[in-house]
């Protein structure tokens, strides 16, 4: 019987009306927050994979002297090396340029003592063991680094990861902003309804009475919201699925989520929803507790 | 029902109750009194003497800064907080200020109590619109509180405060916003109920409807209370004309 | 005062006013009469009659859904929402259900009328205390509504009412929650408020007020006026006793 | 006198607890979001610009006989060309390894004809014509095509890109969001207190009268949220200009907005203020419109 006729009459509220909204977005944002986490998180790895077709070998500043031999008995070596595809020793004007970022425009006036780097194509099939390799490079010349296109690597992999960081921190601060709507909301409605809420406690109602029309209502408002956020943060996704690779030129990975991804991307609207059931009814009954 | 009027089975009893609100000071003093089953009482005394705080106490909605108050037997504090909840459904209020809920029509309003002790809803609509009629709004049963005149309101909570026949029906000043023909009818049904078992409590300020029911009559004045019975414990209240 | 009280002094002119809520019944029908500058009345009827409608009209919280309306011989219908502010001003109310601001002390809230309207700070307080002293509320100066008692909220709603020395002043059961001395004093503040020029309506149940201060009466029954001057149009009230 | 006591009892409701941490929240997350999009904007130039110091030169493909005495001729070209630094032809394994992002794996195992590329690399200080360039080059070998390496540039590009439109969106989002909260807490004041606004309009208040108590609470509520919100944010700018760039090792750009950009971030909070003052002015106008 109880529920036919709502004794607290939460459905005019202003607050109500914001609700499902607040939640609607909230989700939303969610959805497109953990999904770009999510998303970027895969990117970084496509990206690295790409990149690690390429290899740049690092042999220290040595005496002029020994030094073409030195480059030459690496490059030979590597050479051999099965799976390397093609070799390069880099001349010094472009090691300048690339250590640019690091020691800035004087770079190429100052006469320093260069390292010698070489260039390394790797076929994509092979998997080379680059601690071996490094061990190898080392003994014909001490001191040898093999670095997997660091730069790249590491501007992509500290750029994504920023981004990764950046997403699901936007993620928590949206799910918690989303409980403080909630806890406000319900505080709202408490308020309100202050009046109704004290004439059911003394007209006999026990806590959980009340308490529940406050959940059953929040409850249905709260799952649309959750819904209509979760399908439309979805669309998005799909939206740029099918139409962001086409637009990008294939150049940025397919925007693609897992299955299991999407079970956890799901899960963000339900457990948003009894987020904001389980603070509504801790909120009424808090509020109860300081009445006799 | 006077199996009940001696001292075990008074349904009311202060013993040097004082009550407080917040950190104020005291606006009852000492008040010692008992009510037996089945009596009637008047309880006047001028505006702002502390006729609601006593109330107040009554129905639950305060606790005394000292002394003890049981109801129906039991004393109050000792009582946990989830069965204050059935207590409270054995008590019928009339507020001062009504306090109906503005949303819901006046049979929804005057349903609450049956709704919240959980009786089958086939049974409410027909009693509600029996007694609704009987305070003379048979027309103006759908309407909300807000769209009925003072005293259509004022008898929208005193049929809230009856329908489920309490044990104790305690009613603030219920006869203030209807003019005298109304105020006995509704003094009327208090008596019937009265005559069936409840105790009842009215407060008012019309000396003519004191005059007309002769019940007996606390007076509060500063906070103390005097009248018939007052201060005596365990003694059977003289008071009682059941 | 009866430099004004002829047709075109008259303060209140009602001709065929008819009143509905939204898209109700008519709750007042063909309401016609006028108050001149200077008289006092009461106005009763049943429980439901009309009488809060008919106040409402006059305090400018309703239009009329037929029929004309003047106030202080503008005609309401006319002026524009700006100036209505103004002429509201000029009217004092004691609601039925007083209409306290709760988070307001009874000074502040006895202050209203004059901050809306512009008064100077400093001679606030000291007229709003003495007139609260008037009334016996002293000693609950600084409290909020909701720390007083039934009759003491009464009493704030009137002092409100009164405090801007309001050319009109209407009055809607304002003595239901005060026992009859508070009541007559009550009275006789309207009556001196009266002496000075002010013109009164006081909507009341209390048969023995009426009968004890001889004023003219109206009466709403099912939603039609009768008593002194009604239905006669520009013709001198023979009620206004002053 | 007027705002002395204030007649509309809004700083005890929830809604008004509430206010100061939406807009703080809210201002607080546009401001990193626009910070995010005008910082991404900086970094996208920045990276375009160190991209800007390599060139792909692209020969289209043609018979096996003059291919040779093309490249060569190209090379030659580029070589005596002021500002390159190093050119260097690329063999056809690694453009096969270059490709594989466009044509799948597969590209090993095919015999298809290639273009030939070469790498050139151009000393930072040159200002190089890539059209005049172009076009000598295409007299010696028809077809040429320099490319500003446009690989990386069109990822990265694109990535900023998609970045920063996601910023800008994100902060409309939230502002939009804050309008919202706005309109919702005001019309919930004017809901809890309705009774109020109603004494005051039946005692003769006028509609200013009553639309300014609001607006003061709102007005001082929403500042100070917002001025938290975005020192907030401004303080995490901040510590990511500071140690976002030692943390990157000097790989990311460094993280710092220009006089023009903070004045744009600054103007965020007030336009958020503003805004808040207005809606509340002309809610609480509305709902007043609709009385006698
Ligand atoms: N909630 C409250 N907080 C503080 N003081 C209160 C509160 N309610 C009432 N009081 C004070 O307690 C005293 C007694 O008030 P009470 O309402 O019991 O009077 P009453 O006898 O019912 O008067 P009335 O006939 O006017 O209704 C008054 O002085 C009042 O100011
Ligand atoms: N806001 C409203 N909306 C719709 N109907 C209303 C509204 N207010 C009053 N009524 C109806 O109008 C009629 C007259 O009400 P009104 O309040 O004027 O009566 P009254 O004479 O003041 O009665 P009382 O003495 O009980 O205060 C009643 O039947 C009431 O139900
Ligand atoms: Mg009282
Ligand atoms: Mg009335």
């Amino acid at each position: 019987m109880i529920g036919q006729v709502r004794d607290v009459p939460l459905s005019g509220d202003p607050a109500s009306r914001y609700l499902p909204w607040t939640v609607g977005l909230l989700v939303f944002l969610a959805t497109l927050a953990f999904a770009a986490g999510m998303f970027l998180a895969s990117a970084g790895d496509t990206w690295r994979q790409d990149l690690s077709g390429t290899l740049t070998v690092q042999i220290p500043v040595s005496d002029k002297a020994d030094r073409l031999e030195q480059v030459n008995a690496v490059a030979e070596l590597l050479r051999t090396t099965p799976g390397v595809v093609f070799v390069r020793p880099i001349p010094d004007a472009e090691i300048a340029v690339l250590l640019e970022p690091w020691l800035g425009k004087q770079v190429l006036e100052l006469e320093l003592p260069m390292p010698d780097l070489i260039d390394v194509s790797v076929a994509r099939a092979a998997d080379i063991d680059i601690a071996a390799l490094s061990a190898r490079l080392a003994q014909v010349a001490p001191g040898t680094v093999v670095d997997d296109h660091a730069i790249w690597l590491r501007r992509l992999t500290e750029f994504t990861l920023i981004a990764e960081t950046i997403s699901f921190a936007v993620m928590i601060v949206i799910l918690i902003s989303a409980v403080a709507t909630v806890v406000f909301t319900t505080r709202t409605g408490l308020a309100i309804h202050s009046d109704v809420v004290e004439v059911l406690h003394l007209i006999g109602a026990q806590d959980s009475y009340v308490a529940r029309q406050f959940q059953n209502h929040t409850l249905r408002l709260a799952s649309a919201g959750a819904a209509v956020g979760f399908l439309l943060g979805a669309g998005i996704i799909w939206l740029a699925h099918v139409y962001g690779g086409k637009l990008s030129g294939g150049l940025l990975p397919e925007l693609a989520l897992g299955p299991g991804q999407w079970a956890l991307l799901a899960a963000l609207p339900v457990a948003a929803v009894l987020l904001v059931v389980l603070t509504v009814g801790i909120t009424v009954k808090r509020v109860l507790g300081k009445m006799m | 029902m006077n199996a009940l009027a001696n001292g075990v089975g008074d349904i009311v009893r202060f013993e040097n109750v004082g009550m407080r609100y917040r950190l104020g000071a005291e606006v009852l003093h000492d008040v010692s009194f008992s009510l037996p089953a089945g009596s009637f009482h008047f309880l006047t005394g001028p505006s702002g003497a502390g006729k609601s705080s006593l109330m107040r106490l009554m129905y639950l909605a305060h606790r005394p800064s000292r002394g003890s108050i049981s109801m129906f037997g039991r004393d109050v504090s000792t009582v946990p907080r989830t069965e204050l909840a059935a207590l409270r459904r054995r008590i019928g209020v009339v507020f001062q200020d009504f306090r109906l809920i503005d949303h819901l029509s006046a049979l929804d309003n005057v349903a609450l109590p049956l709704r919240v002790a959980g009786a089958k809803e086939g049974q409410i609509r027909n009693h509600v619109a029996e007694l609704l009629k009987w305070v003379g709004l048979e027309s103006q049963i759908d309407d909300k509180p807000t769209t009925l005149s003072g005293g259509e309101q004022q008898r929208v909570a005193i049929a809230r405060a009856v329908i489920a026949r309490p044990q104790i029906l305690l009613a603030d000043e219920p006869t203030g916003n209807v003019d005298d023909d109304i105020a006995i009818r509704l003094m009327y049904l208090l008596e019937e109920l009265n005559k069936i078992g409840t105790t009842v409590v009215v407060a008012t300020h019309n000396e003519s409807l004191i005059e007309r029911f002769k019940h007996p009559c606390f007076h509060v004045e500063d906070g103390l209370l005097s009248g018939p019975g007052v201060g005596v414990r365990n003694d059977r209240d003289p008071g009682g004309d059941q």
